[in-house]
Parts: C-alpha cells; structure tokens; sequence
C-alpha cells in the first residue's frame, strides 16, 4: 500500500468498546511517530445499534480526513462483520472472533473470546485482544501499545488486565505478519502530538479565553463540551453547571456576563432555537456571550449522531431586529482550540454575541494535532472604575463600544436593559436617541469587518480554480487536494460579518466551486449575497455523512473535464 | 442609607392608584433599613408595568426579557455572590411564560430574593388572564370569562422545596418591606408573592383588603411545613407574612472551588492546561 | 387646501381616549364619502405617557398613507397642546378646552369641560365633545356624527350621553367655520366601504381560509388578533386561547394542526423567537400552520408598540436545518386579508409552514378598504381515507407532497416523527432514506417557487427607476408617487421563496432603489442574493417610526438629480 | 383486541433490562382491554430513550420536540376530543426542559393521560443529571456529585391542581397497567409518574424494588388530598397507586361552542363574516 498508510475500521454493537478502540490505536499510532485522524459513526441508541470508527495513520503526511478506503477491520461481533465487510478491499483483512468469522477468505478468525475467559475477563474485553492482534500483525511496538491501553482505565486492576489481553493479542497477530496488508514502518518524533477531537479542543480554547461560567443543557454532538468543562471544573476553580434547559442556561451565562464572568454556553440546532430570544438580549444589552452551535442534521430532531453544515444563515440572522454579531467556524481541533479563545476575547472586546459553529465530523473525531499554543484570554472593552466622568453603561463612543463595567463597582451603577434606551440604560423612545443608540451599536462593525477580512480567509494551494467551503468540509476538502491539480482551497473562517473583499480577492478571476455539508448551498447564497457572484459549482451532501475525499476529486475532475 | 438613597429621581409611569406603587416604596425602605450601598445590589425585572420598577430604584439592573428573571438572577448570584440580587417579575412572567424557572430555582436554593408583583392580569399589554386570574374573570382573552382553575403559587414553591416561602400585599406597606428585609436576610431562596391591585385592569384592592391578614396576628410556626400547606390552600381569607422558612446549602456553596475570588472578581490569566492535556497523549 | 383633503391630529394622555376618538373621526369621514387612513404613536404605558392618532381624508382618491401634514389638531390635555403644536403649518388650527390653551393665534380655546360637566359626563367625555367641534367646524354631518358616536359604546346610556356631548360640542364648532384650515366636501358612496386595520384584517383573512384554532400569548402589537378572535369565537364555533407561553401556542396548535384542525398562532418577534424551535417541528413533520408575526422595532424587547421592518432575515431563515417555507407580506389590510387566508390554503397545500410578516404600522393603521372579497378556504393536500395502498404518511410522491390523513381516520395510523424517517413515520438513519426525505420536501419547492414567480411582485406606475419595497412601506411609496414621476415601484409580496425572475423582469433595466423600515437593507440583501445585483440606492428608517412620504420624495428626487 | 394488536413489530433498541419494556407492555395491555381500536389512540412522546415507544406502539403517533409533549397533546385534544390521547415524556422532557407545561396543564384538566418514565437520569444523552436524580449522585455533568436537591414530582403536580396523581413502578406492569387503564378513564388530566430503572445510566432496580409497595396494601383514601400530600412527601418507602383523584370540569368542555363537531371533524366551508364586518363600518 502507498506510503505506508493504513486504514483500521473497528466495528461493533453500541457498548462494545469501539470509540475506546479505535482512540487507543489512535494513540499507539500517534506515539508510533504517525499523522493520524480518527472519527466515527453510530446511531443515536444507547444498545443495540451498530456502530463504527475508522483510523486512518500515515507515517509521513498530515491526515486530514478519512477516505473510502480500509485496510483492517476490526469486528466486534458478526453483526459488525457482516456490515461492513463490502469496505474492504481485495487486499484488506478482517480481524474477529472465530465465533463471528464467515467463509470470506478475507476473514481471520481468532480465539480472542477464549483469551478473555482464559484471563478472566469481562466478555466486553474481546476488543482489546483484537486492538493486540491488529498491532502484532501489523508491528507495532508492545510496550507502546501497552502503556496506551493501560492509561485508558482508571483502576489498577483493569488496566493490568487489559495490557495482559493486548499483548496476548499482540502474539497471536505476530503469526498473521504475512497477512498484514500493510506494516507499520515507526519513525521517531510525536512525543509533543495530541490526539484532539474538535469538541475537547474548543472547550480548551474557551478556557484559554478565560472562561470562568459555563452552563449548557446536553445535547448530542455538544454535550461532550459539557461534560469535558464538568471534569476539569475544580482544577481550574470555574463554574460549569446543567440547568433545566437551554433558555436557563443562556440566561444564566448571560446574567454571569452581566456580572463579570467569562461565560460561554453550547449546544446543538434545536438548543440554539431556544437560545435565539436571549442571543438578543445579549446583543440589546452589549453583554459578551460565546455560543457554541455545534451541527446536526436537522431540521428539527434530525439526526441526532450524525453531521451537517445547515445551520449557517440560522445562526446568522437569528432573532428579532437587527444587531451585529461573529460567526466563527473552525475546520478541525486546532482551530477550534484558536477560534475558542478568540471568539471570547472577541466578545469582551466587542460586546457582541459571538457564535462558533462547529459540526458532529469536527467535534467527534480527533486529528493529531501539534502542541497547542499558548494562548491568553484580554481583558477587552472591560472597564474597572478609574474616575473621570459618571459611568454611563451605554455611552455613546466613536467605536460604537462603551467600557462595561460590573456591578458592585464602587461609585457606579450598571444598568443593562433590553428595551431601546439612553446612555444610562433608562428605557427611551425618542427617535433620535433611538437611532443614536441603533447607530453606536453598528459603528463596532467597522472594526470588527477589519478583523473579518484580516483573518476571516484562509487559503490553501492555487489554481485556476477555487473552491470555497467553511467549518470541517475544509478538512476533507484538503484531503482532496492531494489529487487535484490547479486547485486554490479557501476556507471562509468568519462567516460573519462576512470577509467580502478578501474573499473576492482571493477567489480572483478563478471559476469558483463550493463544496458544503449541507443542500442548499448557505456559504453559496452568502458568496451570492456579499460578491454578487454565482459560483459555477456547488456540491452538497446532505444524509448525515460528511462528503467523502473521493466525491470532491471527482467532481472537481469532472468539472474541469466539462472545461 | 436613607429611603431616597435608592431613588433615581424618575416618575413613575404607573397608573395612579396601582400597586406597583406600595411595593417601590417598601424595597426602597428595606435596603435602606438593611443599610445596603445601591452598588451591592442588582435588581433583575421582567418584562411588564411590575418591570419598570427598575427605573425607579437606584441600584444596579437589568431589565431582562419576558419570564427570564431566575435564570439571570441566578448567573449574576453566581458570578458574584457578593451582590444582592433581588428579581421582580409579575405574575405573567413568573407564572405563565417563566414558571419552568421557578421550581428549579426553588429546589437549587440559591441565594436570592423573588419578588412576584401579582396582579392577576397582564398590564403592560392591557388586561389579559394570567395563571391567578380566578375562575370566570373576563377579560381581553377571556371574553366569555376564564375556563382555567388559576394557580397557586404559595403551594407550588412550597411544593417545589422553597426554603423562603412569603405572601404580602402592596396595601400593607410596612408588612410588605419587613417580608423583603427577611427575604434578603434569608440564606437561600426568597419567594415573595406580593398582592397587588391593578387598579386599570383588573381593580381587587377592596377584596384584597377585606380578605387580607397578618399571619402574626393569628399565630403561626413558619418552621411547620403542614401548616404552611394549609394555609397556603386558604381561600375565605389571605394570610399575609412567611408561610416557611427553613435553612439549606445554598446552590453557590456547591461551587465553593470557584468562589476565591468568585469568576467575577477573578483576575484573567492564562489558565493552565497542561494537566489536561496530558489525556490527550 | 388642495382638493378638500384633511389631516386632523388628536392627541392626549394614554387614557384619554385618543384612538377612540380618531376612529369615531375616520368613521365619519367614511360615511361622508370619504377615502380615510387613520394612523397613531404610543409608547408602551398604560397611563401617563402621550399618544396621538392622525386622520387623513380625501374626497377624491386614495389615502395610502400618513403625510407630515397637520391641518387641526385636537388637543385632550394641555401636555398634548404643547408636544404637537410644532406640527402644526401655519393655516391650521388647535382644538382644545379652555384650560389647556396657550397663547398661540392658531389655539382655539373651547368650553369642553364645561359642556361635559354641564351634561353629567366623566371627565374623559371631553373628547367627544372636541370631536363634535371638530365636524362642526368643518361642515360635517351632524347625524352621521351621532350614529357613529352611538355605536361606539355598548351601553345605550352612555351612547346617548356621547351623542349629546358630539351634538353640543358640533354646535360650538358651527361657529368656528371661518377658522376652518379645510372644509368637508361631502360625496356619495363609502356605503360598502369599511375602515379596516391589520390586525382585524389579517384575523378575517385567517377566518377565511377555514381557521378553526388559534392560540396566542399576548404580544404587542400582534395582541389584538387574539382579542378579536377571542370575542368572535362563539359566533364562529372555534378555538381561541391564550396559552402559558409561545412555545405552548405554537405546539398546540401544531398538535391542533396534527389532529386536524386548521390552526393559526401570531406574535410580535420576542414571541417568534421562542417558536423558532417548533416551526423546525412544524418542517419537519410536515405538519401545516401559519404563523404571524407582527413586527416592532428590536433587537430583543426594543420598542413594543413602534413599527419596524427587521425581521425579514430573520423569519426567513429561523430554524436549525434546511426546509421549505413560505413568507408573505401585505402592505395594507385589502392584502392581509387575502394573504391571511391565502397563508391558510398554502399550508395545507404544501405541508409547509407559512410565516406572515406584518407590522405594527400596518396592524395598528386603519385605511378605508372597499368591501372585501368572498375568500374560501381549500382542503389543500388532506387526505379523508379514500381507500388504495396502505397509508403511509411521508410517501414519496412526484411533487413531494404526501397526502395528510388525520388521525381517527378508519384504517390509518399515522405517525408524525420530528427525527428523519421513512415514508410510514419510523425513524431512521439509512442515509438513501434520509436523503430521500430532504429531497420529497424540496421538491415542494418548484411548484412554491412558481407561484411566488406568479403572484409574488406586485408593481405600479412606471418609469426609468425602479423602487423596491415589501410590506407597509409600500404603503408610504405608494403615497409618495403622487409626488414622483418616472417611478416604478415593484412590491415584493411573496419575500420566500423570493419571485427572482419576476422581480428581476420587472425591475428591468431600471435603475433600483430600496427603500425598508430597518437599517440594514434586508430586501436589498435579498436582491443582492437572488438577482445578483447591487441596488443603487437605499433609503431605511429605524427610529420606530415609519417612512414619511415627503423623506421618500426627497431621497428618489435627489438620487434623480444627482442622475 | 390483544395486547399484539397494539406491537408495531419493531424490536425496541432499549438496553436488556431495561424499565421502558414494562411501560411499554403495560400501556399495550391497558389499551387492550379498555378495547381502544388503534387509531382512535393517540400517543405524543418526548425525545428520550422514552420517546422511542411510539416505534413500538401500534396506534397514531406524534413523537415531538424536547419537552413539549403536553401542548402537543393539548391541541391534538382539542381539536379532536374524541381521540385517546397519552403522552409519554421522560423525566428530563417532563421536569427539566419541560417542566413549564405541567401546572398548567394540571390546573386546565385537559382531558389527557400523561405518562412519565422516570428513571432520574438522562438516558438518551448518554447519563447527564436530572431534577429527580438523588443529591450527590455522579453523573457525566455532575462529576462530583449532584448539588441539586431533587424535585418531588407528585407534590408539584398535585400543588398545580392535577385531578389524577399516581405513581407506578415499571417493575409492576400488572399495577401500572391497571393505573395506565385508571388514568385513560379518568375524566381530565391524568398524571402518572412511573419510576423506571435505568440498568445503564442509574440502576436503581434493586432499591426501587425494596422500598416500592401498593397503596392498596396499606390502605388510602384517593380523595383525601391532605394524605396525599403527605404520601408524596414519603421517602423511606415509596407508595405506588392512586394517590389523588377529583373530578373537575374539562378544558374540552369550555370549548363546547366548538365542539359540533370538533375542529378536527369540520367540513370546510366559507365562514360568514359580514355580522363581524359590521364593527368596521
Ligand atoms: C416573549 C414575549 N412574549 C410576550 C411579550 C409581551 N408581554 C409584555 S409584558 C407581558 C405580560 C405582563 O404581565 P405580567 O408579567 O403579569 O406583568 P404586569 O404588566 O401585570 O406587571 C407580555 C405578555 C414579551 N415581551 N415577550
Ligand atoms: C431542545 C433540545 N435540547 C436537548 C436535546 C437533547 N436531548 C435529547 S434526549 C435528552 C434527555 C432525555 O432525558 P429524559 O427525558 O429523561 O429521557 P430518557 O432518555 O431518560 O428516557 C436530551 C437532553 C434535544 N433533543 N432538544
Ligand atoms: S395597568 Fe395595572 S399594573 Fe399596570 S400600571 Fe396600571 S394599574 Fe398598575
Ligand atoms: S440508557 Fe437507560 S433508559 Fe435508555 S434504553 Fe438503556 S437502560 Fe433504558
Ligand atoms: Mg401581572
Ligand atoms: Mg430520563
């Protein structure tokens, strides 16, 4: 196979192990000296469903998505075996217990059922022996190996027990190196690499923006925000909390602004609609909020586990009147962890609702990823009493931004009101202070369209033609581009304000095609909206899946092939 | 402090007569006998006549949406638990479109004051039901009078685990700020459901004042959770003063990790995440 | 003064009896012949604050709209005389009691108080008996005047009383005829004719299209459709109630829908935000409703009882995931009538949600409307059990509308499912399926997307520039073109999905100017997405006001000039 | 009909051992032998692991958004009184999210059966606290321990004015079947609260199994409210059963002007408008 890279499927029913799987190859992988991309699927059931992830390592180049192609799979149970089997190619194996094996002469049954009972382990077990079989045969390194499975679990007890089913695995899959479809050739390096999914990366950017309140209300793919923020809450001395639903928790994050903490809140389409009457309130108020909108298929319910990109002019123009605000969109952990950070310290610079869109394919799967930067939450337009003249919450500035200040300031009262009002907050409809007031809130555009067109685009490659795509399609996008030729990538990474003219820049007079995880085409009717451009292109995909490289290349090759 | 300390000077824009009146005056009295600094107190309000209350007290504010007040109460107490926070909302925005709050907020006991201006009648948009308009009350909504059995407020906070559970009336203004001072006092959640005429809309001062009584005056245990479900069912008279009053851990305690100083008062630095990151390797 | 139009202003304290007074003035100009508009401005007290209402009248054509023009103003309180007798030109007068006058010449100082004390009436009858000078003074018609004021009270005491005080007030004004700015001309007709405001209009329209269930949580300034149909529910047999909240409204009445019944709800846009997530619902189970939405000035509380455009984007995009919907927006209430009911008969149609976009200016303004049309609702997609293949509630059809069976129907069970699912309601995440779906619901939209082409764009007059407008601010152009010439104005009725080809054919070659009541342009950001074209000039107001023709003139004759 | 007639024949994906299997079957015995006919049954369920026995029960179905089961029941009542209509919500749809609609529709009466799978935890989002989950338990948002004290559903719905309160045990399914039978009777809005072990995310299976019994077994007297008060308050043990019932009006009932035939069943035709149209002239 090219380039030493390999392709591992693990599939099994919901509770087998399989994310826990494909995560510890991960990171054997990973310490192995390997670029490596992780990520999944699986139905929105607790039991029952079958689910699967896929390993894609390379020894030499960044990963930037999956592809079609596998090379091992790894079956949990027949079920497993038998759905996913049609993935393999000619060449490819599959790794099970000799209970689950078929006739496929692809098909390596194995006794790993039998080395659990013989150690005593719980039935579950079996996909640690496997993980064992998969890097013997592949030669990995046992004691690498070992130490990751080891540090998956916290008692003693059970990581001993399941380093000892890996290597009992690790000798049974030496015997199969002559079926390996591909070895692993180890290089040094990879010590400083992290294995990050999207949704961990942007929780930890949100604390590098200082974050001290969080609250958010679970929802699927968002909750693994929550959850991640809930652990590490006492170590970092902030408050992260669930209350009794989405309007709370928005509330609540906006009321800690309002008072002086660092607030963000995340969840996923359906939360975000019943976040959209307080998103005003914040933007009537000036108070910072971070909103996390992290994708899924809808509308409504939808998909609950899968991925999508449909939510784009939602979050844009939600509710009632007109008010600047961000949109940020990460393409994978990196910039997730980036725009985390920035999307809070855009806040409390700006006083705006600051929106990052994420998706299920960024948030839950994971990239190797260089060590993060340091990065370091700024204080912004926060103002801590020193003199001068009375405080006036709202007043009017060149910048159309007015130092907020926290009650319990000495000598000042904070008076936030979501009713039009004058400079001190007091309810007002004379039309010119209502205009003022409209017209103060907009001035911040100017600089904050400055900071959109500065680092809104990014680019990749170049070509005659461009294709133009947001959030993580990027990811697949760039994967593409190995096999395209002439092909310039731009990634939109403010979708809001949007980054007009750098992006008619650096479209140029290429013929433009755009690639999104959605039907409509919503980065398309902003291109149209904002460069008065018809892109000569669109593909979308739009059944829960993200695109795949292989359907990028092709329509790229067949729309240069049309001419 | 003094009572004018907490007056912004502004003119109230009630209707002459209105109850909203008798319940400025008794917050203003209770911050000023509890000598509070209008810089340590934030008053959140709803949306409604009982809203405007903010522009006429001299403290912090925020003047929030329809039904929000807990939630933004709640986030404030919490970011800074230093801060008095007292929520005024009425009853159409505490029972009708905000009552999902105000179990939970009951149940979390956290450390504010609830103040409920209850008119039984949406004022602001001109006379509509609300969930304490009685049974058979006409009104704009309620052309052929109210199907709907109203709302018991005092049995539901009681039910939902208030650990301050208080009725007053905007006619007995003294009673009225003494309820306040003790809901501000008190370590916990506050609920005060305060009767309140609107003269406009919906005009119950004379039944009120002919039903009302002082709970002292007849003698009651407010330690007595029975009791206070019975009296809380009255309805031949309406006892003023607190039904239940009982000590608990207060939601901001949970957090005390986060309290030194709390995320308001904090100082930005780069937190460090190295410790976490090690997960990732 | 030209033609025998007149613009009277009354103008008082909330309370005072303001708006009673200036409908009891349209009324009378009506049965006198007259075409009449009646608008006002109030702030959102509900005692204290000032509120006025203007009545504009004209013999001979129609009133679209208010102008800055003041010809009498009749004063109710002293405060009232003071804030409005700057709007007064120099010709006009001022009406009111003795007590409240001013030195002013054009002040006429009138006994009011006396006369009503003198007839046992409460002090807030002085309206009455300004009104009755009022039509004295201009040479109306004394019992056209009583029969108006009579049946303005449903007490017959208190009618007879307002008669008597109109009588005496109308003798006091007989001999002011010589001060009279205008005089009445009176004319035939205005028999059939009926002075209409939005709201109402809109709520009959929703009548006809066979409403059977409406649930509303009070709103301003969408609030008075629920009283309407509160009071009108027993004649017409149907369900009107206010529920705890608007996400209730807006679920019962998609649970109505569900069932069977024809079910409507209407907000302001604080409102609308809490529906955001169920309209998603409504998509996505492709269960008919109608939604409206009466537009005031944001972002979040901003200003209850003023006017504004900005929530177009905003409607139209509400909601995570991708879906068909329809929005509409009538500019005066001939057309929210129609569209009401029209609103009504493309929900069942199509199965989509249907959003209706009015606003305050329209929902609170009264325009003389000539007898409405006999509207009928259409059963649409319904589907009564006509025996054939087994009933599956999302079949995928060729149009992509399914029948819609209710359920009680003999041998069909139906399954309405929020998450994705096949044809009979089970969910499901079988990508084919799922893709399959979203398509069966977008397909929908070619035959939407025709009738938009078909009826979407309304236009009138002609010339080298085209203004584009939506909503009541087709009402102030349309009184401005009096004033213009060489002006085409194109009202887009049908905003989503937007009429681009009809829209582009008639905007032609002209040169486009926009004119909205917001700040951002959000029809021209329309055009600039749909049609790929920068308009060139735009003209927004948002001081909660509406566009004054005169501004409109001004702006179209200097954009002219500068050619 | 039989209890199959009622089995869509789909294979739930609940987890083995899970409590939502008892719902289930006691709700397709209960329909069984009331002899409802599938389609004259409605069921609204929430989203949940709860929410997914609309896959499995054979009769109309509307499985909604988040929490907003009971106005989804509501207006399908409505506007079509003649239907059956359960909705089946879980303890994070009904308490948390949801928690808004419940007094309501308690003190409305609407005509409706609402079943709660109460398994004090957020099973489909994968084990997150909710407001019946006990103080200090672990979950995946309450690392350290839940700070919230717990809502006790039954005191709160028989404070908001229920008609029908009762609890059952989804490891009784012959009791819960006869309460689920009680509760569809039941003239008005009928509460059940049914405490269902989550083997997964909480197993409270053995725990719920001591300190269940029946009502019946220790005697109580439906009408009494104070006991039922009392009963609710009960912690040691926990008594399943009728707790409260009283018959009150309907909310269909205040509808009746409508109700000939009902919304749902209505012909279409022109209304006749022009006695309305008479007020704008
Ligand atoms: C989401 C939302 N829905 C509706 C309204 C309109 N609204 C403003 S005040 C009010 C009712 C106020 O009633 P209540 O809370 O009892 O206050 P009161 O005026 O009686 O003091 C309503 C429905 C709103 N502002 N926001
Ligand atoms: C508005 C909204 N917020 C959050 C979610 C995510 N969500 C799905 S199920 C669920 C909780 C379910 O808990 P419960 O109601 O107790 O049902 P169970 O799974 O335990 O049966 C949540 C939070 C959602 N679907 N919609
Ligand atoms: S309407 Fe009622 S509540 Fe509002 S100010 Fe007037 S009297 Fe008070
Ligand atoms: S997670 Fe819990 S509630 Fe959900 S199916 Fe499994 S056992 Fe049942
Ligand atoms: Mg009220
Ligand atoms: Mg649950």
């Amino acid at each position: 196979m090219d380039s030493g890279e390999v392709y591992v499927l693990v599939a099994g029913p919901a509770g087998a192990g399989v994310f826990a799987s494909s995560v510890i190859i991960g990171k054997v992988l990973l310490r192995q000296g390997y670029h490596v991309f992780v990520t999944n699927e699986y139905p929105s059931l607790i039991r029952g469903g079958q689910q699967w992830a896929l390993v894609v390592a390379s020894p030499s180049r960044p990963v930037y998505s999956h592809r079609r192609r596998v090379d091992v799979l790894v079956a949990l149970d027949r079920g497993a075996l038998l759905s996913n089997i049609g993935r393999l190619h000619e060449r490819a194996v599959a790794l099970c217990d000799a209970a689950d094996a078929t006739g496929d002469p692809r098909v390596i049954a194995l006794p790993a059922r039998d080395v659990v009972r013989e150690e005593g382990g719980p039935p579950v077990a079996v996909n640690t022996v496997l993980v064992g079989v998969l890097f013997g045969m592949l030669g990995g390194d046992l004691e690498t190996l070992k130490g990751v499975v080891r540090r998956q679990f916290r008692s003693r007890e059970v990581a001993e027990l399941n380093a000892r089913l890996a290597e009992r695995g690790f000798h049974l899959g030496l015997q199969l190196q002559g079926k390996a479809p591909a070895r692993l050739a180890p290089r040094g390096g990879g010590g400083d690499e992290l294995l990050l999914d999207g949704n961990s990366a942007l929780a930890l950017g949100l604390l590098a923006g200082g974050l001290t309140f969080f609250a958010a209300y679970p929802m699927t793919p968002a909750s693994p925000i929550l959850h991640f923020l809930a652990e590490v809450q006492r170590d970092l001395g902030i408050i992260v909390f669930q209350p009794e639903s989405e309007l709370a928790a928005i509330n609540m994050a906006i009321g800690a602004a309002y008072a002086g903490a660092r607030a963000a809140v995340a969840t996923s389409g359906g939360g975000f609609s019943l976040m959209v009457e307080a998103l005003g309130q914040a933007a009537m108020t000036e108070t910072p909020i971070v909103v996390v909108n992290v994708q899924r298929p809808g509308p409504s319910t939808g998909m609950p586990t899968h991925t999508a990109q449909g939510d784009l002019r939602f979050v844009i123009h939600a509710s009632q009147g007109e008010f600047p605000r961000i949109v940020l969109a990460p393409s994978n952990p990196r910039e997730a962890y980036e725009l985390g950070c920035r999307a809070m310290n855009l806040a409390w610079k700006y006083q705006v609702p600051v929106i990052v869109l994420m998706d299920k394919f960024l948030a839950e799967s994971y990239w190797s990823t260089e060590a993060l930067p340091p990065l370091r939450p700024e204080e912004g337009s926060v103002w801590r009493g020193e003199g001068g003249e009375p405080y006036a919450r709202y007043r009017i500035t060149d910048t159309g931004v007015s130092p907020i200040a926290f009650p319990g300031t000495p000598g000042v009262l904070v008076y936030a009101n979501t009713s039009e009002h004058d400079e001190y907050g007091f309810g007002t409809i004379d039309p010119k202070t209502v205009r003022a007031m409209q017209e103060k809130r907009f001035r911040k555009l100017s600089a904050i369209q400055r900071e959109a067109e500065s680092e809104g685009v990014k680019t990749y490659g170049d070509g005659a033609i461009a294709i133009a795509t947001w959030g993580s399609t990027t990811m697949v996008v760039r994967e593409a581009l190995r096999e395209l030729e002439g092909v310039k990538l731009v990634q939109v990474v403010w979708l809001e304000p949007f980054p007009r003219e750098s992006f008619a820049r650096e479209v140029g007079a290429r013929r433009l095609l755009i690639v999104e995880n959605n039907m409509r085409g919503q980065l398309a009717s902003l291109v149209r909206e904002h460069v008065l451009r018809e892109p000569e292109g669109f593909l979308g995909r739009y059944d829960g899946r993200p695109l795949d490289p292989e359907e990028v290349v092709e329509f790229v090759k067949g729309f240069a092939a049309r001419g | 402090m003094e009572e004018r300390a907490f007056d912004t000077g502004r003119r109230p824009v009630w209707c002459p007569g209105c109850g909203n009146y008798g319940i400025l005056i008794a917050v203003r009295r209770a911050l000023a006998e509890l000598g509070l600094r209008p810089e340590e107190v934030v008053v959140v309000t709803g949306i409604g006549c009982h809203g405007r209350i903010s522009d006429y007290l001299k403290v912090n504010a925020f003047h929030t949406i329809h039904g929000r007040v807990l939630p933004l109460a709640t986030g404030i107490k919490l970011a800074n638990p230093r801060l008095t926070v007292i929520g005024h909302a009425g009853d159409g925005d505490a029972y009708a479109i905000g009552l999902g709050h105000l179990p939970h907020a009951a149940r979390r006991n956290v450390d504010i004051t609830y103040i409920v201006h209850d008119n039984m009648v949406f004022g602001l948009t001109t006379g509509q039901v609300t969930p304490t308009t009685p049974l058979g009350v006409r009104t704009k909504s309620t052309p052929f009078g109210n199907p709907e059995r109203p709302l018991n407020p005092l049995l539901l906070a009681l039910a939902s685990g208030a650990t301050f559970v208080a009725r007053g009336f905007s006619g007995d203004v003294e009673h009225l700020k003494e309820l306040v001072k003790q809901g501000i006092r008190h370590k916990g959640f506050a609920f005060i459901e305060v009767l309140q005429p609107c003269v406009t809309f919906f005009n119950t001062y004379k039944e009120l004042k002919e039903k009302v009584y002082r709970l002292e005056d007849e003698g009651h245990d407010p330690t007595d959770f029975e009791a206070a479900l019975r009296l809380a069912q009255r309805e031949d008279r309406l006892p003023i003063g607190v039904f239940y009053k009982v000590e608990r851990p207060t939601f901001e305690e949970a957090f005390a990790h986060a309290m030194n100083p709390p995320p308001a008062l904090r100082r930005l630095a780069p937190p460090d995440l190295s410790r976490l990151l090690e997960s990732f390797r």
